[in-house]
C-alpha cells in the first residue's frame, strides 16, 4: 500500500516536470554547442569564436584588424575608467560595490542572485551601485554605462567566462527561459535568434554577415560603425528583435537578462575580449 | 403638411450621411479595440508592424477618414492575431530548433 | 513648412551669434601651442565633384595611371562610415598624396603633404556613400600619378 | 579636460611610425538629425605633426574622413625620446594640440 503510494508520487513528479528532467543540463547544452560549431567551422580555433564574424570572413577580419591599431572606442574606455574611479557624492566609488573592487570581474557576469532570485548583469550591477550610493541610474543602452562597462571588461581581457548556474530551480528556470527566448521565432519575419546564429552563421543576410551564437556576448560592449559609438548587449538584443519586426523588450528586462544568462553560459571557457568593434 | 414633409425629408437627408459616418466610426472603434486587446495577448511576441499599423489607423481616424482607419485597424487585427498564433506555436515549437535536440 | 523654415533660419542666426560671442570673448581655448594655419586649406578642391575635375583643381594637371602605387582597402566595406585605406608607393621624390572617393558628393577626402624625410605612406579611415572607386593620387618629381581600386559599400557612410 | 588626441610613436630601424586618433564628430553637413534638421558641417581641416620645429606631416582633411579620425604616417630622422607635436584645427576654428614621445 505504502509502496504504491510512493510509486504514484514518483510518477506524479515525473509527469509534472518532464521537460526539466528530460532537458539537457546547461553543461550538456554548452558542450553540444561547442561540438556543433567545431563541426561547422573545423578551421576556426575555439577561442576565436569570440571574434564573431571576424573568425569566419578574411576580408572582414582584415578591416577589423586595421581598426585594432587604434580602436574607435579608446576614448570611451578612458572616459569609463575616469568615471569608474571618480568618487560619488558620498565619497565612495564603484569599486565598493564589486568583488576585487570591480577589476577583472567581467567574466563572472551575469550571475544568478539566489536571495533575489534573479539574474544580475554587469550593467544592472553598475546602476544598482549608483543607486545604493545616492546617484541616479544611467540609461542602459549606450553612453556612460557602456563606457563604464567597457572599461570593466577591458580589465578582464583574456579571462575565461565563468558563468555559474547554482543548484536552484529558479536559476535553472532563468537559464531555460533564456534558452527558450533564443530559440523562439518572433516578429513578422518569424525569425529566432537561432535562425541566424545557429542555423546560418558564416552566411550573408543582405549586407550583414552572420556570427555564430558561440562567443557572441564576449566582445560586448561593442563599438558599431552603424552606431558610431559603444552600445551594450541589450541594445544589440533590441536591434535584432527590431530587425525581425518583433517589438523589442526593455533593456535589462527579465527576458533579456535571462537571455544574456543563457547566451553567456554558452561561452563559458572562452575569453573576455570586450570592448570590441563590429560593423 | 408640406412643411412636415419637407422637414422630414430634410432631416432624413441630413441623417443618412451622419448615420453612415457614425457606423464607420463605430466599426473602426470596435475593430481597433479588438486589435489592441488581441495584441495584448501576444505578450512578448508583439510585432512592431502591429504597432505601426495601429498608429496609422488612429491617425486616419483623427483626420476623419474612417474607411482608411477601418482598413488599417483590420490589418492590425490580422497582424495581432498572427502574432498570437506565433506565440502559441513557439511555446513548444522552439524545442525543435535546439542544437542537439 | 513656414514654421520649419523660420526655425531653421533662427537656429542659423543663433548659431552664428553664439560662435561670434565665443570668438569675441576669447572662449575658444587659447593653447600654448599654435594651432595649424588653415587659411590655405584647398576649399575649392574639397567642393568639387568628380575625380578628374578634383585632380585638376588641386594640382592643375592630369594624373597618369601608375602601377607603382599600392592601395590596401577592403573589397567589401563592412560599413561605409569607416573604411580603412592605406596607400604606399615606390615612386621617387614624393611630395604629396591625395585620397579621392569617386562617388561621394565631393570626391576629395584628404590630401597630405609629404616633406623630405617622410615616407610616401599613409593610412586613414574614410566615409563612403555607396559602392565606389577610390583613387590615390601621388605627386612624384612634380608629376601626378594615380591608382584606382573599387570598394563595395552595402551600408552607406552618410548616416541613417 | 582630457586631450582630444591620442598618439603613439615608435622608432624602429631609423623610421618613426606615428599612429594617432582624434576625437572629433567630423560631421559632413549631409546628414540629418532625428528631427530632420541638417547637422551643420563640423570637421577637422588641418592636422600637422612636427618634430624638432619642422613639420614632418601635414594633412588637409575634408568631411569624408571618418568620425574620430585615425591617421598613420612614417618619417625618418627621429630618435627614441624625441618629442612630436600633433595639432589640429577645424572649420569652426576650434583646435587642440598634444605632444608625444617617440618610444
Amino acid at each position: 500500500m505504502l509502496k504504491t503510494k510512493i510509486i504514484s508520487v514518483a510518477l506524479g513528479v515525473a509527469l509534472v516536470v518532464p521537460y526539466v528532467l528530460a532537458a539537457p543540463t546547461p553543461e550538456e547544452d554548452r558542450k553540444a554547442a561547442v561540438e556543433y560549431y567545431k563541426q561547422m567551422f573545423p578551421d576556426v580555433q575555439i577561442n576565436d569564436f569570440v571574434n564573431g564574424q571576424y573568425a569566419l570572413n578574411e576580408d572582414r577580419r582584415k578591416q577589423w584588424e586595421s581598426l585594432q591599431d587604434f580602436p574607435p572606442y579608446e576614448f570611451a574606455v578612458a572616459e569609463g575608467q575616469e568615471m569608474f574611479e571618480t568618487p560619488f557624492a558620498n565619497g565612495k566609488t564603484y569599486a565598493s560595490c564589486f568583488d576585487n573592487e570591480g577589476i577583472g570581474v567581467r567574466q563572472n557576469y551575469p550571475h544568478f542572485d539566489q536571495s533575489r532570485k534573479e539574474v544580475i548583469t554587469l550593467e544592472l550591477a553598475i546602476n544598482e551601485c549608483r543607486e545604493a550610493n545616492g546617484e541616479k541610474a544611467l540609461r542602459y543602452k549606450k553612453g556612460d554605462i557602456a563606457s563604464i562597462s567597457a572599461y570593466m571588461a577591458s580589465t578582464s581581457n583574456g579571462k575565461a567566462f565563468n558563468i555559474t548556474i547554482p543548484d536552484d530551480p529558479e536559476a535553472q528556470a532563468a537559464y531555460q527561459d533564456g534558452k527558450e527566448f533564443y530559440y523562439s521565432r518572433r516578429g513578422q519575419l518569424n525569425f529566432s535568434c537561432a535562425s541566424c546564429h545557429v542555423q546560418n552563421p558564416g552566411k550573408w543576410i543582405r549586407a550583414d554577415f552572420l556570427s555564430p551564437a558561440l562567443g557572441q556576448p564576449a566582445s560586448f560592449p561593442v563599438h558599431r560603425s552603424k552606431w558610431g559609438e559603444l552600445g551594450t548587449l541589450h541594445r544589440r538584443f533590441a536591434g535584432c528583435n527590431n530587425n525581425v519586426r518583433a517589438k523589442p523588450l526593455p533593456a535589462q528586462s527579465e527576458e533579456y537578462r535571462n537571455l544574456e544568462y543563457f547566451l553567456t553560459y554558452m561561452s563559458n571557457g572562452l575569453p573576455v575580449v570586450g570592448p570590441s568593434t563590429r560593423p | 403638411m408640406n412643411k412636415t414633409l419637407l422637414s422630414v425629408s430634410l432631416s432624413l437627408s441630413l441623417l443618412v450621411p451622419l448615420c453612415a459616418q457614425a457606423g464607420a466610426k463605430e466599426d473602426f472603434e470596435k475593430t481597433y479595440s479588438e486589435a489592441v486587446s488581441t495584441n495584448e495577448n501576444a505578450g512578448n511576441f508583439q510585432w512592431t508592424t502591429t504597432f505601426s499599423t495601429l498608429k496609422a489607423a488612429k491617425s486616419a481616424a483623427e483626420s476623419g477618414d474612417y474607411e482608411e482607419a477601418n482598413a488599417m485597424a483590420s490589418k492590425a487585427l490580422k497582424l495581432a492575431e498572427e502574432s498570437v498564433v506565433q506565440r502559441k506555436e513557439q511555446a513548444t515549437a522552439w524545442k525543435s530548433a535546439v542544437i542537439g535536440g | 513648412m513656414i514654421d520649419q523654415t523660420r526655425r531653421g533660419l533662427l537656429k542659423g542666426v543663433l548659431g552664428a551669434g553664439v560662435a561670434g560671442i565665443a570668438l569675441g570673448s576669447g572662449l575658444v581655448p587659447l593653447r600654448a601651442l599654435a594651432a595649424p594655419d588653415a587659411s590655405k586649406w584647398p576649399k575649392k578642391a574639397f567642393a568639387t565633384p568628380g575625380v578628374d575635375e578634383t585632380i585638376a583643381e588641386l594640382y592643375g594637371m592630369e594624373a597618369e595611371e601608375s602601377d607603382k602605387i599600392s592601395m590596401d582597402l577592403p573589397t567589401i566595406a563592412q560599413n561605409g562610415a569607416v573604411v580603412p585605406v592605406k596607400v604606399e608607393t615606390s615612386l621617387p621624390n614624393v611630395t604629396g598624396i591625395a585620397l579621392l572617393v569617386a562617388k561621394n558628393p565631393n570626391a576629395l577626402a584628404a590630401t597630405f603633404e609629404i616633406p623630405k624625410g617622410t615616407l610616401p605612406f599613409i593610412s586613414n579611415r574614410l566615409k563612403m556613400a555607396e559602392t565606389t572607386d577610390v583613387v590615390a593620387v601621388v605627386i612624384s618629381d612634380g608629376k601626378a600619378y594615380k591608382a584606382t581600386q573599387n570598394v563595395k559599400v552595402t551600408v552607406g557612410g552618410c548616416g541613417g | 579636460m582630457a586631450s582630444s588626441i591620442r598618439a603613439r610613436a615608435v622608432e624602429s630601424g631609423g623610421v618613426v611610425s606615428i599612429k594617432a586618433l582624434v576625437r572629433h564628430p567630423m560631421d559632413s553637413g549631409f546628414v540629418k538629425d532625428s528631427a530632420g534638421n541638417i547637422i551643420p558641417p563640423h570637421f577637422i581641416q588641418k592636422l600637422t605633426i612636427s618634430h624638432d620645429g619642422k613639420n614632418v606631416f601635414v594633412a588637409d582633411w575634408g568631411p569624408a574622413v571618418s568620425k574620430d579620425p585615425f591617421l598613420e604616417c612614417r618619417f625618418e630622422g627621429g630618435k627614441k625620446g624625441d618629442k612630436l607635436t600633433i595639432s589640429w584645427i577645424d572649420n569652426k576654428g576650434e583646435s587642440d594640440s598634444t605632444t608625444a614621445t617617440i618610444a
